[in-house]
C-alpha cells in the first residue's frame, strides 16, 4: 500500500489553501468554517484500518467468464490473504445442476486452487438430487484439498435428499455454506412477499436442520444479500451451529450490530460474495471493537477450518 | 382522576405530528388534566422487527423518573415475525407492560390467523390486555403508501369469538359499529373497553344504552386526533345520560379496573 | 478534505436506523474524518406536506453552532404538491439550501412528467444542484411490503439530461449496471455536470468506473444512515496508482464536490 | 362532582392499589396532580361554554329532527347554526329544481321553528340557471343568509357564475362543499375525487380570482381531505375562507391552517361531528382571542356586510 499518500497527510498539505477556498466563498451558511478549528474531524485513514486485519473472506465464487486474477487483485488490494471461493448453478430454466454440470464447476475451483496455490479455499459445489454422484464428488473434491461445500437453490438445506451428505460433512467436520434467502416483506413467508426461488432454504429451513444435526457446521450465506437480516437472526439466533457471513451487496448500516446482538461475535463470518468494497465496509463501520473485528474477519473461520485440520498457520 | 387509554408516541411517516414524545404527550397531559395515559411507540407499526419500537418507548420512559407515574406502556406484537414470543415475554417481565396492541392491517395478517389466535391467548394468560386499533388514519386523507383498508367495529369480533376471556381495548371506533343481536351481547359480555376518540362514539349516550357504561374509557388517540375531542364526548354528557358516577368511570373507573390499578 | 455528497437525517420508517440526527451524523463525520455532509431529511420521502420535513432539519441545524460548518443542507422537493414553488424561495432564501433531492418513486411521478422537468429547470436556472436517488432500499429482501419495489438505473436518468442537459445533477446511491448506457448516451452523460455518489451498489468496480466515465463525475458520499459509512470510501482509498492514484482519489475525496458545490 | 375532586377524594385508596399494581406506577400518588386550564377551571365544559359560537355548517334533513341539533347545541355552548339542507351523491337525486325547493322548504321549517337559533342556507343547482336565481329570491326575501352548493357542478363552472354575482350583489357568502382526495401527488387520477364535479382546491383558487369580491367557503377542512394541501392552495386568496368542520379531527390541522390562511379566514363548524368540530379549535395551540375569533367572530364579520350579524 506504499503508493497510497495517507490522507491525514494529504490534508495537512491542502490545509491553507482549502481554507483560502472557503474563506473567499459565497456560501452563507459555511463562513466561519475555517474560524473554528475545533469543528475539523479528527483523521481517519481507512486503509490503515483495512490492512490492519487479517482476513479470510468466507464466501466468494470463480465463474467460466471471470479469470481468478480479478479476486486476487481485488484481494491484494483489501487485504484478504485467503479466500474460500466455490462455483455454482442457480437453479433456473435450462440451468440444471446436474453431475456433469457441478463436475464442471468444481473443476474450475481446483483449477483456480492450483493457479494461486495458498491464497483460494475450495467449497465444493453438488445436487443432492444425485445422491451418489454428490458422495463421490464430495470424496473427488476433498481429495485434491477442498475444505467445505457449497451448495445452491436446488434443494432446501432440511430435504431429507440432504442428510447423507450432511452427515458425510460431520464425519469431515467442515462447514456447509448454504444459499439462502429470507424474502418477505412482513409477515413471515406468505406467498404474496414470499421467496422467488421456492428451493431456496430460509430461516426456519436453516433452524430445523441444525436441531437435526447439531453437530454439523452450517453457514447462513450472505446476511446482506438482500434478505430481511433481521428476521433471519432473529430465527437463528438459538442455533449455535448456524454461523453467518456478511457477505452481500446490501451494506446496510445496522446489520453487523443487530447480527451480534443476536448471534453473538463468534458465529459471524467475513465474506463479499462479489461486494468486495461492502464486505469489509460494512464491518469496519460498524460498533466492533478490535478483538471482534479480529475474530469476524479472520478467526471464527479459521476455528471453523482448524476442526478438520485446513486452519491458517 | 383521566386516563387516557389510546396514546402514542413515536413518529408517524405521512404526516409532521406536533406532540409525539414521552415528554411532549406529559406536557399535554398537564395542561389537560390527565393523570395516567396507556402509551406505545407508532414505529412498531412500521418497523418489520417492532421489538425496536419497544424498546425505544422503554428506553424514553426511562429517561425520566416522572414518566413512570405517568405512563402505562403498551407493546406493540407482530404474531408472524420471528420471535415475537420472546420479544413478549421481554415487554413483560423487564419493561413492565399492561399489554399489547395488534396492527394486523398494517403487519399483514389475518386477526384469525392462527397465530395472532395464539399470541391472544398467550396475552391473556399472562394477565395482558390486547389492544386493536379500528384505523391509524382515514383512509380518504391518507397517503397513497399508506394502507386503504379500515375496520368497522364487527371486524373485531372474530377473535374475541375465538378467545371470549381476554381483554380487549378497541380504539378509535371509526366507521360502521352497527353489531347483530348475537355480537352485541357477546361485546356486552366481554371484558372490552372502547374508548371515545373515535369519530363513531359521538352518540356515546346511546352506545352506553347499548352496551352498558363500563364499555367506554377516555381515549384521544393522540397525536394523530386532537386532544380533546374524546374528552368532550364524556364531559358534555347530559346528567339525564350519565351522571357523574358514570362519568367517573368513563373518565378513569373503568380503565383502572380492567387495568387493575 | 474529505466531503460526503449523500448523508440524511431524520426517521426511517420501515427499520430502526442508529445515526440518523445531525448530532449523530457530526459524531460520524468527526470519527472519520469527513469535513462536511450534503444532508436532507428522510421524513420528507414520506410526508405528503414535505416542507415541514425541510423545517425540521432547518431547526435541526439552527440547534448547534456546531451544524453550521460542517453540514449543506438539501431540501427535498415535490414538484406535485401545492406550494412548493413557494416552499422552494424559503429553503433558498432563509435556509440556504444547495440543492434539492426529488424522489419521484415516493411522490408518485414520472421523471418526465412536466412538473418535474420544470423544477429541474428552476433549479438549475436557481444554482442548486438537484439530487436523485436511484433508490433508498434494496426492493428484494430488506425492503418493507409497504416501501416501494422501483429503483432506477443510469439509463432512467438519461430523458431528465436530455431535457435539461445545463443543470447540475447528484446521482446518489446507483444501482443497476452503469455499464448499460449507449455511445451516445454515454457521451452525454460525460458532456453533464454531475457527480456519483462512491455509495451505490453498482460501483463493485470503482476503477473500471473510472476508466469509463472519468475521475470528476464520482464524489464521496456514503448513503448514511441506511448505508454503512465506510464502503463508500473505501472505494476511493483503494483506487491505485494506474487507476488515477491520489489525483483521483483527492477529486473524489471533495475536489469534484468542492467545484461543483463552489467552495 | 368535578375531576380533581374526584383525584383528591381517590388519592390514597387509588395509591394503595397502585403500588400493588404496575411496577412502573408506584409513586403515581406521591407528585402532585397535574394542573392545567381545565383542571384548574374546573373541567373542559367551563372552557367550551367561555366562547360564543356560530357554528357555520351544519345541515338538516328530513329524517332528523332540528331538536336534535338545538339539543347537543346547547350542550356544547353553540348560539347559532348555519344550516342547509342537500341533495347528495347517495339520495339517487339529481337536485331538480323541485328537489332544490323541497330541500330549502325544509331549512325555512326548522328557521321558523327555532326562529333565533338557525340561519338558513339556499341551496340550488346551477344547471337550472333561471330556477336558481328565482330561489335564490325565494330564500333571502324569508330570511336566508347564504348559500350551500354541493357536488353538483364545480364552483368554477361558467354555469355558476350568475349565481356567484348574486351573491357578491347581496354580500352573502357560498358554502361550497369541497374535497382534495388525493393521496400524494396532487389530483392525479389514481389518488382523485371519487365525485367528478366536486370542487377541489384549485377551483376555488380559479374563482376566487375571477371574483375577487365574492366570499367563497371551503367546506369541512377536517372532511377527510388534505387539509395540508388545501392550505398551500388556498393561502393566496384572501376572499376563501374555510371552516374546520368534519369527522377528522386530526390534531395539527387547526394549526396548521391558522399559519397559512391566518386566523381571519377560519370558522368554526361542525357537519354532524359536534364534538369534533369543538375540541380540535379547543385543544389548539391558539390564543383565546383567535379561538373567538375563529369560534364566533369571523362569521359575524361576514354576516355583518349583508346586515345579518348578530349581536
Amino acid at each position: 500500500m506504499a503508493n497510497l499518500i495517507n490522507r491525514r497527510n494529504f490534508f495537512k498539505k491542502t490545509a491553507l489553501p482549502v481554507t483560502g477556498i472557503m474563506m473567499g466563498s459565497s456560501i452563507s451558511g459555511l463562513s466561519g468554517c475555517q474560524r473554528s478549528g475545533a469543528a475539523m474531524p479528527a483523521s481517519y485513514d481507512i486503509m490503515e484500518e483495512v490492512m490492519k486485519y487479517r482476513k479470510i473472506n468466507s464466501h466468494e465464487h470463480v465463474w467460466p467468464d471471470v479469470s481468478p486474477d480479478a479476486l486476487i487483485d481485488f484481494s491484494d488490494r483489501l487485504g484478504v490473504e485467503k479466500l474460500a471461493i466455490s462455483s455454482i448453478i442457480p437453479a433456473g430454466p435450462g440451468r440444471e445442476a446436474n453431475p456433469q454440470g457441478f463436475r464442471a464447476c468444481n473443476d474450475l475451483v481446483l483449477k483456480a486452487m492450483k493457479k494461486y496455490p495458498g491464497r483460494f479455499l475450495g467449497q465444493a459445489f453438488l445436487n443432492p438430487v444425485y445422491g451418489k454422484e454428490s458422495l463421490e464428488e464430495i470424496k473427488r473434491c476433498i481429495d485434491q484439498g477442498m475444505i467445505g461445500l457449497k451448495i445452491y437453490n436446488q434443494v432446501k438445506i432440511n430435504d431429507p435428499l440432504f442428510y447423507p451428505v450432511i452427515e458425510k460433512l460431520i464425519d469431515l467436520k467442515m462447514v456447509m455454506l448454504v444459499h439462502a434467502h429470507c424474502g418477505l416483506g412482513v409477515g413471515g413467508y406468505r406467498p404474496r412477499y414470499g421467496n422467488v426461488q421456492p428451493n431456496a432454504s430460509i430461516p426456519e429451513d436453516f433452524a430445523m436442520a441444525a436441531k437435526r444435526y447439531p453437530e454439523a457446521i452450517f453457514q447462513y450465506a450472505h446476511l446482506h444479500g438482500g434478505s430481511d437480516w433481521e428476521y433471519a437472526c432473529r430465527v437463528l439466533k438459538d442455533y449455535p451451529n448456524v454461523y453467518a457471513d456478511l457477505s452481500g451487496s446490501n451494506n446496510e448500516a445496522n446489520t453487523v450490530n443487530f447480527a451480534l446482538k443476536h448471534l453473538g461475535e463468534d458465529r459471524l463470518l467475513f465474506g463479499s460474495d462479489g461486494s468486495y468494497y461492502q464486505g469489509i465496509g460494512t464491518i469496519l463501520s460498524s460498533d466492533l471493537n478490535d478483538a471482534q473485528r479480529k475474530k469476524i474477519f479472520f478467526d471464527n473461520f479459521n476455528n471453523i477450518l482448524r476442526k478438520s485440520g485446513n486452519n491458517v498457520d | 382522576m383521566l386516563i387516557d387509554i389510546n396514546a402514542n408516541t413515536g413518529h408517524w411517516p405521512f404526516r409532521q405530528t406536533s406532540c409525539n414524545s414521552c415528554r411532549q404527550l406529559v406536557a399535554r397531559m398537564d395542561e389537560s388534566g390527565t393523570d395516567l395515559s396507556v402509551v406505545s411507540n407508532m414505529n412498531g407499526i412500521f418497523y418489520k422487527n417492532t421489538q425496536a419500537a419497544n424498546e425505544e418507548l422503554n428506553e424514553e420512559l426511562k429517561s425520566d423518573r416522572s414518566f413512570n407515574n405517568r405512563l402505562i406502556p403498551f407493546a406493540i406484537i407482530n404474531p408472524v415475525y420471528a420471535g415475537w414470543k420472546d420479544d413478549l415475554d421481554t415487554c413483560l417481565n423487564k419493561m413492565g407492560i399492561k399489554g399489547i396492541r395488534l396492527y394486523p392491517l398494517y403487519h399483514d395478517y389475518d386477526l384469525t390467523d392462527p397465530s395472532c389466535v395464539e399470541l391472544v391467548r398467550y396475552a391473556r394468560d399472562k394477565g395482558l390486555i390486547v389492544a386493536l386499533t379500528l384505523r391509524m388514519v382515514d383512509s380518504r386523507s391518507r397517503s397513497w403508501m399508506d394502507i386503504t383498508a379500515e375496520w368497522n367495529l364487527r371486524d373485531v369480533i372474530p377473535i374475541m369469538k375465538e378467545v371470549p376471556d381476554a381483554r380487549y381495548f378497541i380504539l378509535n371506533i371509526a366507521g360502521d359499529i352497527r353489531l347483530s343481536q348475537a355480537d352485541t351481547d357477546l361485546m356486552i359480555k366481554s371484558d372490552t373497553l372502547m374508548d371515545t376518540s373515535g369519530r363513531s362514539t359521538s352518540g356515546l349516550g346511546n352506545l352506553i344504552s347499548t352496551y352498558g357504561a363500563g364499555k367506554f374509557a377516555f381515549g384521544t388517540h393522540t397525536p394523530i386526533l386532537d386532544y380533546l375531542t374524546g374528552l368532550l364526548r364524556i364531559e358534555s354528557l347530559s346528567e339525564r345520560v350519565a351522571d357523574e358516577t358514570i362519568k367517573d368511570l368513563l373518565r378513569a373507573g373503568n380503565a383502572r379496573r380492567i387495568l387493575g390499578i | 478534505m474529505l466531503i460526503d455528497i449523500n448523508a440524511s437525517t431524520g426517521h426511517w420508517p420501515f427499520q430502526q436506523m442508529q445515526n440518523s440526527s445531525c448530532n449523530e451524523i457530526l459524531a460520524r463525520m468527526d470519527r472519520y474524518g469527513v469535513d462536511l455532509s450534503v444532508v436532507s431529511n428522510l421524513n420528507g420521502i414520506f410526508y405528503k406536506n414535505v416542507q415541514a420535513a425541510n423545517e425540521e432539519l432547518h431547526e435541526e441545524l439552527m440547534s448547534d453552532r456546531r451544524f453550521k460548518d460542517r453540514f449543506f443542507p438539501f431540501a427535498i422537493i415535490n414538484p406535485q404538491y401545492a406550494g412548493w414553488r413557494q416552499d422552494l424561495d424559503i429553503c433558498v432564501n432563509k435556509m440556504g439550501v444547495r440543492g434539492i433531492r426529488l424522489y419521484p418513486v415516493y411522490h408518485d411521478y414520472e421523471l418526465s412528467d412536466p412538473s418535474c422537468i420544470d423544477l429541474v429547470k428552476i433549479a438549475r436556472d436557481m444554482g442548486l444542484i438537484v439530487g436523485f436517488t436511484f433508490r433508498m432500499f434494496d426492493p428484494r429482501g430488506p425492503r418493507h411490503w409497504m416501501d416501494t419495489t422501483i429503483q432506477w438505473n443510469l439509463g432512467d436518468m438519461i430523458p431528465v439530461i436530455q431535457e435539461v442537459p445545463d443543470a447540475t445533477y447528484f446521482f446518489l446511491n446507483v444501482v443497476g449496471n452503469i455499464f448499460v448506457l449507449n455511445e451516445s448516451e454515454r457521451a452525454l452523460l460525460k458532456k453533464t455536470t454531475v457527480l456519483i455518489d462512491t455509495s451505490g451498489a453498482s460501483l463493485g468496480n470503482m476503477g473500471n468506473a473510472i476508466a469509463t466515465y472519468g475521475a470528476g463525475k464520482f464524489a464521496f458520499g456514503t448513503h448514511t444512515p441506511i448505508l454503512d459509512y465506510l464502503t463508500g470510501l473505501l472505494r476511493i482509498e483503494s483506487l491505485r496508482e494506474n487507476e488515477g492514484g491520489e489525483a483521483a482519489r483527492d477529486q473524489l475525496r471533495s475536489g469534484n464536490a468542492r467545484k461543483i458545490l463552489g467552495i | 362532582m368535578n375531576r380533581r375532586k374526584f383525584f383528591r377524594n381517590s388519592a390514597v385508596s387509588a395509591a394503595g392499589m397502585l403500588s400493588a399494581g404496575i411496577p412502573g406506577l408506584t409513586g403515581c400518588l406521591d407528585s402532585a396532580p397535574p394542573a392545567g386550564p381545565f383542571s384548574s377551571s374546573g373541567n373542559i365544559m367551563k372552557e367550551v361554554m367561555k366562547y360564543r359560537k356560530i357554528n357555520t355548517h351544519e345541515h338538516v334533513r328530513p329524517d332528523i329532527s332540528p331538536g336534535a341539533l338545538i339539543e347537543v347545541s346547547d350542550r356544547l355552548g353553540i348560539e347559532k347554526l348555519v344550516i342547509s339542507s342537500i341533495v347528495t351523491e347517495y339520495s339517487g337525486k339529481s337536485a331538480t329544481p323541485q328537489e332544490f325547493r323541497d330541500c330549502n322548504d325544509l331549512v325555512l321549517k326548522a328557521m321558523k321553528q327555532y326562529p333565533d337559533r338557525f340561519l338558513g342556507q339556499a341551496f340550488l343547482n346551477p344547471v337550472y340557471g333561471k330556477e336558481s336565481l328565482e330561489e335564490i329570491k325565494r330564500c333571502m326575501d324569508q330570511g336566508m343568509t347564504g348559500l350551500k352548493v354541493y357536488n353538483q357542478v364545480k364552483i368554477n363552472d361558467p354555469l355558476f357564475y350568475p349565481v356567484i354575482e348574486k351573491l357578491i350583489d347581496l354580500k352573502m357568502i357560498i358554502l361550497v362543499h369541497a374535497f382534495c382526495g388525493l393521496g400524494m401527488g396532487g389530483h392525479r387520477p389514481k389518488y382523485g375525487n371519487t365525485e367528478p364535479n366536486t370542487s377541489i382546491p384549485e377551483d376555488f383558487a380559479g374563482v376566487a380570482k375571477r371574483y375577487p369580491e365574492g366570499m367563497f367557503q371551503y367546506a369541512h377542512l377536517h372532511g377527510g381531505g388534505d387539509w395540508e394541501y388545501t392550505c398551500r392552495i388556498l393561502q393566496d386568496y384572501p376572499n376563501v375562507y374555510a371552516d374546520l368542520s368534519g369527522s377528522n379531527n386530526e390534531a395539527d390541522a387547526v394549526d396548521f391552517a391558522v399559519r397559512y390562511l391566518g386566523e381571519d379566514r377560519l370558522f368554526f363548524g361542525t357537519d354532524g361531528s359536534h364534538f369534533q368540530g369543538v375540541g380540535t379549535i379547543l385543544s389548539s395551540r391558539l390564543s383565546d382571542a383567535q379561538k373567538e375569533k375563529i369560534f364566533f367572530c369571523n362569521y359575524n364579520d361576514v354576516l355583518k356586510r349583508s346586515g345579518n350579524h348578530v349581536n
